[in-house]
């Protein structure tokens, strides 16, 4: 692989009615400057982290610069403002997902967050012991050990869901495991060690027809898809700011205003409140009641940003552009002798990332060839230890794609393979 | 200062209209603004059909703004009926203060309205969305 | 007061060897544009939260364009620049408050994120029915409400040491509650309501002779003056990076090792795990095992970036510089009849923070006239309902000065003052 | 690939020395890296004097990095005391393996020496600080 000129921007599009990935690289700085090795930085890690386009740096800069103050309860006209822009930014996450209002979107630090609020504050309200739990084989660490903990704490079941040999969920399994009763179903949209894309909206229904809620963790779909949680019919929702162009430290958790109303708060503080006596506190309405403190002011406002930047684009368009990334590279890589994909073929139920194994090379030095490379790709167990025991491996590598990588991406990530190879093989 | 403070308003703070608590009454309800922990009552007196506002009182400390709101707004409500009470369209009470509400004040100004809406409506009711917008 | 032109650069320096609060303005963009009146902005809310300066602003917006991936587990050139900015950033809060290890500094949101984790985490794996904590009157909420949830749901007693009328801790009923046989104690170093600066390391000594742990609520205090966690000998300290020039979203928790060593997880999920089974999980050592998920990486370093900013002026010299603007404005403020100011008389005792009233004026509508002046105080309770109560207050007016604060901005607060008592009492 | 994997690391890899359990054995422990999980465990058998290393090997699976690492580590350790060992520095190990590890990489540079380390000093160690600077 050749060096070539940071960010070209052409106008070559990739697919019918999409946008070209090529040409939006120059909307990210991070693209603008060569790796160590003097090579062109191929970024297939933004199931991890997503780099962030000058809109939402510029969003966050020009909030800290004129529009920084405390909100809510400042007289003044820069609290007032930051305020403003602030609840701006709720709106905006609302009109996203489709919330019906936008007093159900809570700001949290990431979805991890999110997630740990619902165990917290839902589940140690409405699990008794014996109760029952439900959540898959195939999720990331954050929709497990809080449900571990949980379950421990109030002597309740925690169940899994298992997965198929291709890593999609079992639906035998899920129907069995749904005719227990679990009070909750939590589970991944698209799994982030897989790239499985669950049918989330056929499995709510399976689910509270069951008499179970269900609470879907977003973190990887909803950077890559549209999504609605009145389609999908869910009653939480977990999503984090920074796999979606916007900053770290600001996520959400929608929840239905009904299920929200009803559970009392995780952390407790300021703004939360209504009235507070050396006696005891009398709480704040949702979704204030769950936002203890002084919030993530300017990152909200630039996740409200990089939702602007997203639906520019269209999700629509993000996701039929990663979908044709993601045919080309499962190809590809299986055509190369010695690599073995993870997850399902069929590209409707694939978001775009592949994990993959290489015959007798470690993830790890794979990871490290491919940096020398030019190529960012992530290697280890992926914070799901439960899918790499299922196919009893030690880590895999994972390649993901978004809206910036384009088809040369794809050939560096062949390239990188065979690179690998050489250097192990030879 | 202009018009921050028109001298109607700073009239109504200091002699405010209504001020007090109506006993007996027949509806009765307190709220409070969270954004300062300011406290506001009000007692109304219906006439012998339980149609119409009688009588009515407010009650409270409070800011120049939300006191004046209150006395205002109780000014106009004898021989209304409680339908009309309940229809009524928080932006007039806004309009009738006369002066540039800035958003971190519109609770300070809608509280006597949202504390009225209680009273009739039997229970607290949500800030009108002009309020909430900031929250 | 004139319409001045916008931040201007000036030499004179307020105080022998400090520096300019004139000239510092210099340095934060948002005194570059005068406000919708028309006025110069003078900034009196540095206890709700402070603007910016341009260096933590830019390296924000430098960490996001160029050193920008998810930290920890990336072999990647970006992934490993990133986690060694966002570690260099934990090293730079160690050295700021004088704790022995970084190891010991945990990343949360805020302060209150700070204090709830200890509440949850230590307080429930430490608290027994019938035993006692003690906090103070005079903290802020979220010093308050998170001891609240915790000794009603374990059956403890939460006791409160009584305050001055002139806004200090009684120290005779402080010694008294620490007789009861707390097991902790938290405590402001600097009370955001009344200004008022607690004899900490005094005080730490007292509780830990009676048996208990200290928790200092050093989310006032950080900012303002020097800080040493082996000076105030302390058990556990809080602070928030949003008043103190950092990005909103980043907060720290600082523990002894032995004791956070010792306590249990309080969010789950991601990075702070060892091994994840379906049958439960093994958790990471500290402080990794307390920062569940994607932490907020930029944020950590735009924090760390603002203690470089306050390291170059020298935190002694911040605070000289707030001692001279608190005694100027103490005493002007003295001057004007029908003005009550809150809390001590002495400026060894009391924070660049004055919290007061105008006699027949609702704070409100004082903020609502200094606001029309260009002068951003805030008005209420200052999430210290309890302070309120005992003063019998249903709000105050509260100014609290910063490092680009100068005696202009003093008379300014006095003139707002004289213009408010106009409009109310002419 | 330039110096990235040198041969000798590869060969190291492909065919460690040491590699499997000694028993019976005087020493034994087992631990992991967290970024990956990867797990190694070292037994260590002792002269008469219980003194010094007689002989050891290593288990485990894992990257080039880190098999390569034990297998060289464990190369140079029979004859030596258990107190040359327990002063033994981890950048010498660095070193030895001659090739340039990225600061993601020094947990499975230096998991060999943490696994040694526990098992001579009976009960898991603190990573070494070169180790703990990325978390
Ligand atoms: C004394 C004190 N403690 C705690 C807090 C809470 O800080 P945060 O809202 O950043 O969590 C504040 C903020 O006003 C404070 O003044
Ligand atoms: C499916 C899934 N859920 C949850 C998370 C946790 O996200 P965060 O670390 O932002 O809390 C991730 C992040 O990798 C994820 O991929």
């Amino acid at each position: 692989m050749a060096v070539e000129p940071a960010s070209p921007i052409t106008t070559r599009t990739i697919g019918p009615g999409a946008f070209s990935g090529t040409a939006l690289r120059g909307d990210f700085p991070v693209f603008d400057a060569p790796t160590r090795q003097g090579k062109r930085l191929v970024y297939l890690d933004a199931a991890a982290s997503s780099p962030k386009p000058r809109a939402v740096i510029e969003a966050l800069a020009d909030a800290y610069a004129h529009h920084y103050a405390n909100v809510h309860r400042g007289i003044y006209e820069l609290s007032e403002d930051a305020t403003a822009r602030f609840e701006g930014a709720r709106r905006r996450v609302a009109g996203f997902i489709g919330a019906p209002s936008e007093r159900e979107i809570v700001f949290v630090r990431n979805a991890t967050e999110a997630i740990n609020l619902v165990a917290y504050s839902w589940g140690r309200t409405n699990l008794s012991p014996g109760d029952r739990l439900l959540t898959t084989q195939l999720e990331h660490h954050a929709n497990i050990v809080p449900w571990q903990q949980l379950t421990a704490e109030v002597g309740a079941t925690l169940e899994y869901v298992a997965i198929t040999d291709d890593g999609r969920l079992d639906m035998d399994d899920l129907a069995a495991k749904l005719a227990n009763g679990p009070k909750l179903l939590a589970l991944a949209q698209v799994s982030n060690a897989l790239g499985t894309i669950n049918p989330v909206a056929e499995i709510t229904e399976m689910a509270h027809r069951a008499g179970a809620l269900v609470l879907v963790d977003a973190a990887q779909s909803a950077p890559h898809m549209p999504i609605d949680v009145r389609q999908i019919g869910c009653d939480f929702l977990a999503l984090s700011g920074h796999k979606m162009l916007g900053p770290s430290g600001i996520g959400i958790l929608w929840g239905r205003r009904e299920l929200l109303d009803a559970m009392p708060p995780f952390m407790t503080g300021g703004s939360m409140i209504i009235r507070v006596t050396l006696e005891g506190a009398e709480f704040n309405e949702v979704p204030y009641r769950f936002e203890a403190g002084t919030p993530a002011i300017a990152e909200a406002i630039g996740l409200g940003a990089a939702i602007d930047y997203l639906d520019a684009l269209g999700m629509d368009n993000v996701r039929e552009h990663e979908r044709l990334l993601f045919e080309r590279a499962w190809a590809a890589l299986g055509e190369i002798p010695g690599v073995r994909r993870l997850g399902p073929d069929d590209p409707d139920t694939h978001a775009g990332v592949i994990s993959f194994v290489l015959d007798g090379i470690h993830p790890h030095d794979v990871a490290t060839v491919f940096d020398h490379e030019g190529v960012a790709v992530r290697a280890g167990h992926h914070c799901a230890m439960p899918v790499m025991t299922r196919y009893d491996l030690p880590a895999t590598t994972r390649a993901s794609f978004y809206l910036y990588n384009d088809t040369d991406d794809v050939d560096a990530l062949t390239d990188a393979v065979r690179a690998t190879q050489q250097v192990f093989g030879g | 200062m202009d018009n921050l403070y028109r001298d109607f308003i700073l009239e109504h703070y200091r002699n405010p209209h209504n001020k007090g608590v109506l006993d007996p009454h027949d509806l009765h309800f307190a709220d409070s603004n969270p954004t300062c922990g300011d406290e506001m009552s009000m007692s109304l007196r219906l006439d012998d059909g339980k149609e119409r506002i009688a009588d009515v009182a407010f009650d409270g400390r409070g800011c120049a703004i939300s006191q004046a709101s209150a006395s205002i707004l109780t000014d106009d409500l004898r021989g209304k009926s409680l339908d009309d009470v309940r229809a009524m369209d928080p932006g007039e009470l806004l309009d009738d203060l006369g002066v540039p509400i800035g958003p971190a004040r519109l609770k300070c100004a809608l509280l006597s309205y949202k504390v009225l809406q209680g009273a009739v409506q039997g229970g607290a009711v949500a800030w009108p969305e002009e309020a909430e917008a900031v929250g």
